[in-house]
């Protein structure tokens, strides 16, 4: 059940300039969760932030009854959200959103680029709950923005491809050599950028491989109420926070 | 505890605070955050004679205490309406109060046509303020005539409570007021959305996809409270104020403005319990204030 | 380095960068924090024919990202202002603008005549928009006939550069534009405060002595850009644009919308450096995005 | 001269459940402070507070480059001030206002309401220096109301009223003894609630001792820009924040 409840700011864990790990603990029980789930925070003390702020549910650990979340600084509330002293209360709307779909795959590939690489820890775990082979790819323009690659090893094979070569393979994901044998995989999980995501959806059309990507449009409300938030898919105008925030690439009216 | 029971017309409300159209979907979707049995009322999302996709992503643009917004009146239309979401949310105790729109007189005549039939729906808010349509909308309720017009349409064929929402995008709110309270309304709503535009310096261009949107929060509030006011001494029908209330304290500035009820929009997405908050601070300050009736509080506003 | 010079018909502007009248005193009460004579102008505090006291304390009120103001152009009429204020501030290296107001067209007339034998003084702003006078002001600004009406006696005593400036508070403010326009206004500037409201629910009362008063401040940006997007499109001559200024980026997108210069009103209460940051503040975007002269700015707003 | 200055929050004082000390420390030289003069604070991390919030300098210390406020918490602004964390950065336009005149006065009476009693540390100081013997009158509903009283001991003799006997003499301040040989005085400074400033301005007037009252209109510059703090006067309306706060009670035009 979607729940509002008061956190406070537990701890930072700084991974370069402008992404982070937050960790929130509550003195109440924490929701359960899936991969793929968002909350609506509500950042605190900041006078130009007036909308909550949808973030990924990147760690839930049920029995300190923390939640953590990576944070990537691109304005003015992911700067703030950086900013807080332990203690400081935050007030959090979760778990919202659909989560990604496992039925019995065998193979995966998950892609993350930028912030959207959040989700993926989560599935990670599901994934190798259920023993599905899984591959990250990780995508950045440098060595730097590429993190948490120590995390995600315990959940699969770890790759990257920057677009300086200062890490993995030089050039954009979809120029990775794990491309030409894309139909080894029954599915891809992707969330990052637009071009990213479309790129990569295209590919895994053209090779019939089931991909699930996760989208990151602007929200005012986070629970179906304003209509703000859709994506255009073959069966209309969609809100990324109740139909989704994941889609299977084949229902959305992409022009890929 | 005070008499929270305000009467528009033939409407009960069991307390005046509702929830404004656009902001709180059909309800529903805070099912798990409040008791929706405690609200004076809900007014649903905006609804079309056909089902319409509304505009394109992106449709919201954060402002400085405030948002923008260019849904553009997405909804599945009024059949869809009534036959598959209102027997869903019908027996909640609490007025379900349908908002309507048409680019014509003649679609809003036939929506609220639907709507007279229905069993359970004692009231409808007329919307001639909707600044996110190409065509009607907002067009209707900044004329005197075509506000008047639509409203006189609508008023021959509905028999129950008639509420108008006015535009507050008009030089003088008061004259489209009295021309729709003269047509027949048993209540004016207001406001509506500012008409406003966001740009991205970066890219250079238009936050929204459509330029223009409306522009609701707590940023255009002291407007809102103006007209309120004004309109409360222009005309005799009930007056439903609203934009930008965020907590009780403004909830109860514009009922002594002259709001007989309020509706809480923008703030829902903020937080989805704070209607129900709303409802108690406006009992405390009943209380505090040794207030039986609340409706004591309209209009009562002190001019020395 | 960009060009930062704009003019307006005969008016040269060293930069886009201008204070608004009411909210920059005459100049000199900032001349502790920052260096005049870097602005491209200051429209010095409103101006009547005869000493006004103003309207009774108090005479703001804060509200959501914004304040309101019900000063009632306090000041000690033309005569002082062209004998012991002028004097004072003509030897800046910037465009001193007074800002002229009337209870009637007469007043008008007779303020600019002085005006037009002051030499030094290059523009005037004909205020037909404030909302806090009882008489004149607003009136004028929110009817088109009396607007051009206004517009046109002081067009026919003025020979510099008559910058009219419209209210925000009208239906269709292209209207009134295009009607000065005509008149022989070589420029406008929009816009001035919205007509709005304040209560304190713990006393009942409206917080102003006046219950009405101006709203300014970044809560009214997005309605303010969208009114001067559509005056650019309406009228031939500039456009300068105001309401909500904060810094550079929001000026940035007025001129987008199509201001060739900007005013920059409320912002100086909260940080009296305001105005020069924001001059720096658009030399480093020309810079960053090869601009060469920041007219090229006005109105390229990339509409898809 | 006037200026705009960053400091950083150094440390609180709670005095009571609403009052406390807030002193601030800047690297740069602090600027000459006269009793009087108040600061024009911009509250920093609070969304509801929009203009800046004018506040008495209570103290200065020039070589360690700190001053200090007392506040009451009366609303959003007030409150925020009062749980900023050490370090945090705060911006000052100071300092602001005309000041306390003292022209060679031999015994003085100085009266203060809530937070009325800021200015007067520094007017006590100014006045101790010149040997003026200093009579300081407080006024409260309540002795927990009462603050500093072992501060303002070190420039004269502390008196008190409260409303209700629980410190000093029972009533309001014009209730005092002291007034019964008002003459006595050769001057009266006085900030704080409007009735009470009224209250003694009378008496002032009746007796014709000079007396001083410090103006806490609402204010939006601060500089004599905006016109909107202004109080009626024997010839016209003028700024509190310029020709003010302190004003002669004679020129001002109170219905007393
Ligand atoms: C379901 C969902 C999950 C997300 N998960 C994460 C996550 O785990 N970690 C993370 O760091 N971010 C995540 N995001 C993105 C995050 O919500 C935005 O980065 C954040 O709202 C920006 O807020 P801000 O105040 O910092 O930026 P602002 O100051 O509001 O804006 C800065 C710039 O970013 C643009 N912008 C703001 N929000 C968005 C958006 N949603 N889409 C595109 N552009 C935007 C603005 O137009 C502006 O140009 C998620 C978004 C969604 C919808
Ligand atoms: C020259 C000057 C010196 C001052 N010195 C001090 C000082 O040393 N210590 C101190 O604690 N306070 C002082 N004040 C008062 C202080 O400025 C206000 O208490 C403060 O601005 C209130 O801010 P807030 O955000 O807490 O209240 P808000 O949340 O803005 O308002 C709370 C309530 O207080 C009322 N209010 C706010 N400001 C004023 C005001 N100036 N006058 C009357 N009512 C007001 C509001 O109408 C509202 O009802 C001084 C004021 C002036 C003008
Ligand atoms: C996302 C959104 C959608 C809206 N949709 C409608 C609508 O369909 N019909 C309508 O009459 N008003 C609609 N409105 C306007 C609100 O009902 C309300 O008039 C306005 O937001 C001002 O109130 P507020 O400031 O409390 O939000 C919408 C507002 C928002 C923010
Ligand atoms: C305190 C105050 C006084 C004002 N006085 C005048 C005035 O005398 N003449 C005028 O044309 N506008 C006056 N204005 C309006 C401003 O010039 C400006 O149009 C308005 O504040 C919107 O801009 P802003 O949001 O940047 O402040 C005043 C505004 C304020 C806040
Ligand atoms: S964010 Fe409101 S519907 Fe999705
Ligand atoms: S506060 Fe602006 S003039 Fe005094």
């Amino acid at each position: 059940m979607k729940k509002i409840q008061d956190f406070k700011v537990k701890e930072y864990r700084w991974l370069n300039e402008t992404g982070y790990l937050l960790t929130l603990y509550s003195d109440q029980t924490i929701e359960p969760v899936s991969p793929g789930n968002f909350a609506e925070i509500k950042v605190p003390d900041a006078p130009d932030v007036f909308l909550r702020r949808p973030i990924s549910i990147f760690d839930v650990d049920y029995e300190n009854r923390l939640l953590t979340f990576y944070i990537k600084v691109v304005g003015k509330g992911t700067k703030k959200m950086g900013e807080l002293n332990p203690g400081t209360p935050i007030n959090i709307m979760y778990p919202l959103g659909n989560s990604f779909t496992v039925n019995g795959e065998k193979n995966v590939l998950i892609i993350g680029g930028g912030s959207g690489i959040a989700p993926f820890i989560l599935l990670g775990r599901e994934l190798q709950k259920k023993n599905i082979s899984t591959t990250f790819l990780f995508g950045a323009r440098s060595k730097n923005e590429i993190v948490l690659t120590e995390e995600f090893d315990k959940y699969g094979r770890v790759l990257a491809t920057t677009e300086d070569g200062s890490m993995g393979e030089k050039g954009l994901v979809t120029q990775h050599p794990v491309f030409s044998d894309i139909s080894g995989f029954d599915k891809i999980y992707i969330c990052g950028p637009d071009p990213m995501m479309k790129a990569v959806a295209k590919i895994a059309g053209e090779h019939q491989v089931d991909c699930e990507v996760s989208l990151e449009n602007m929200m005012a409300c986070g629970i179906g109420a304003c209509l703000c938030c859709v994506t255009k898919t073959t069966s209309g105008n969609k809100c990324v926070c109740t139909d989704g925030p994941v889609f299977n690439s084949k229902e959305l009216a992409w022009q890929i | 505890m005070a008499d929270l029971t305000v009467k528009i017309k033939d409407l009960v409300l069991k307390n005046p605070v509702t929830t404004a159209s656009g902001t709180f979907g059909f309800g529903e979707e805070f099912a798990d955050f409040i008791d929706l049995n405690l609200l004076g009322g809900i007014f649903v999302k905006g609804l079309t004679l056909k089902l319409r996709e509304g505009n394109d992503y992106p449709r919201m643009a954060e402002t400085a205490s405030g948002m923008l917004n260019a849904v553009g009146l997405q909804n599945k239309g009024i059949d869809y309406f009534i036959s598959d979401i209102y027997p869903r949310i019908k027996d909640l105790d609490t007025e379900i109060i349908p908002n309507v729109n048409g680019s014509t007189v003649e679609e809003y005549i036939e929506v609220t046509e639907k709507l007279n039939e229905v069993e359970g729906i004692n009231a409808i808010e007329l919307n001639i303020s909707c600044p996110n349509v190409k065509e009607g909308g907002m067009a209707f309720g900044v004329s005197c005539p075509s506000a008047i017009a639509v409203t006189d349409a609508v008023r021959k064929v509905f028999d129950k409570t008639l509420i108008v929402k006015l535009s507050p995008n008009v030089t003088d709110i008061t004259e489209i007021a009295k021309g729709v309270e003269g047509a027949g309304a048993d209540a004016v709503s207001l406001v509506n959305t500012f008409l406003a535009m966001a740009i991205d310096a970066k890219t250079r261009k238009p936050v929204l996809s459509t330029v223009t949107g409306g522009l609701s929060g707590p940023a255009i509030k002291p407007i809102a409270l103006r007209m309120v006011w004004q309109v409360y001494h222009a005309v005799k029908v009930p007056v439903i104020g609203l934009g930008g209330i965020m907590n009780a304290t403004d909830a109860i500035e514009f009922m002594l403005a002259g709001a007989k009820a309020i509706q809480v929009g923008t703030a829902n997405f903020i937080d989805p319990q704070v209607s129900v908050k709303i409802i108690e601070g406006i009992e405390t300050y009943c209380k505090e204030n040794n207030i039986s009736s609340v409706s004591e509080l309209t209009g009562a506003l002190e001019i020395s």
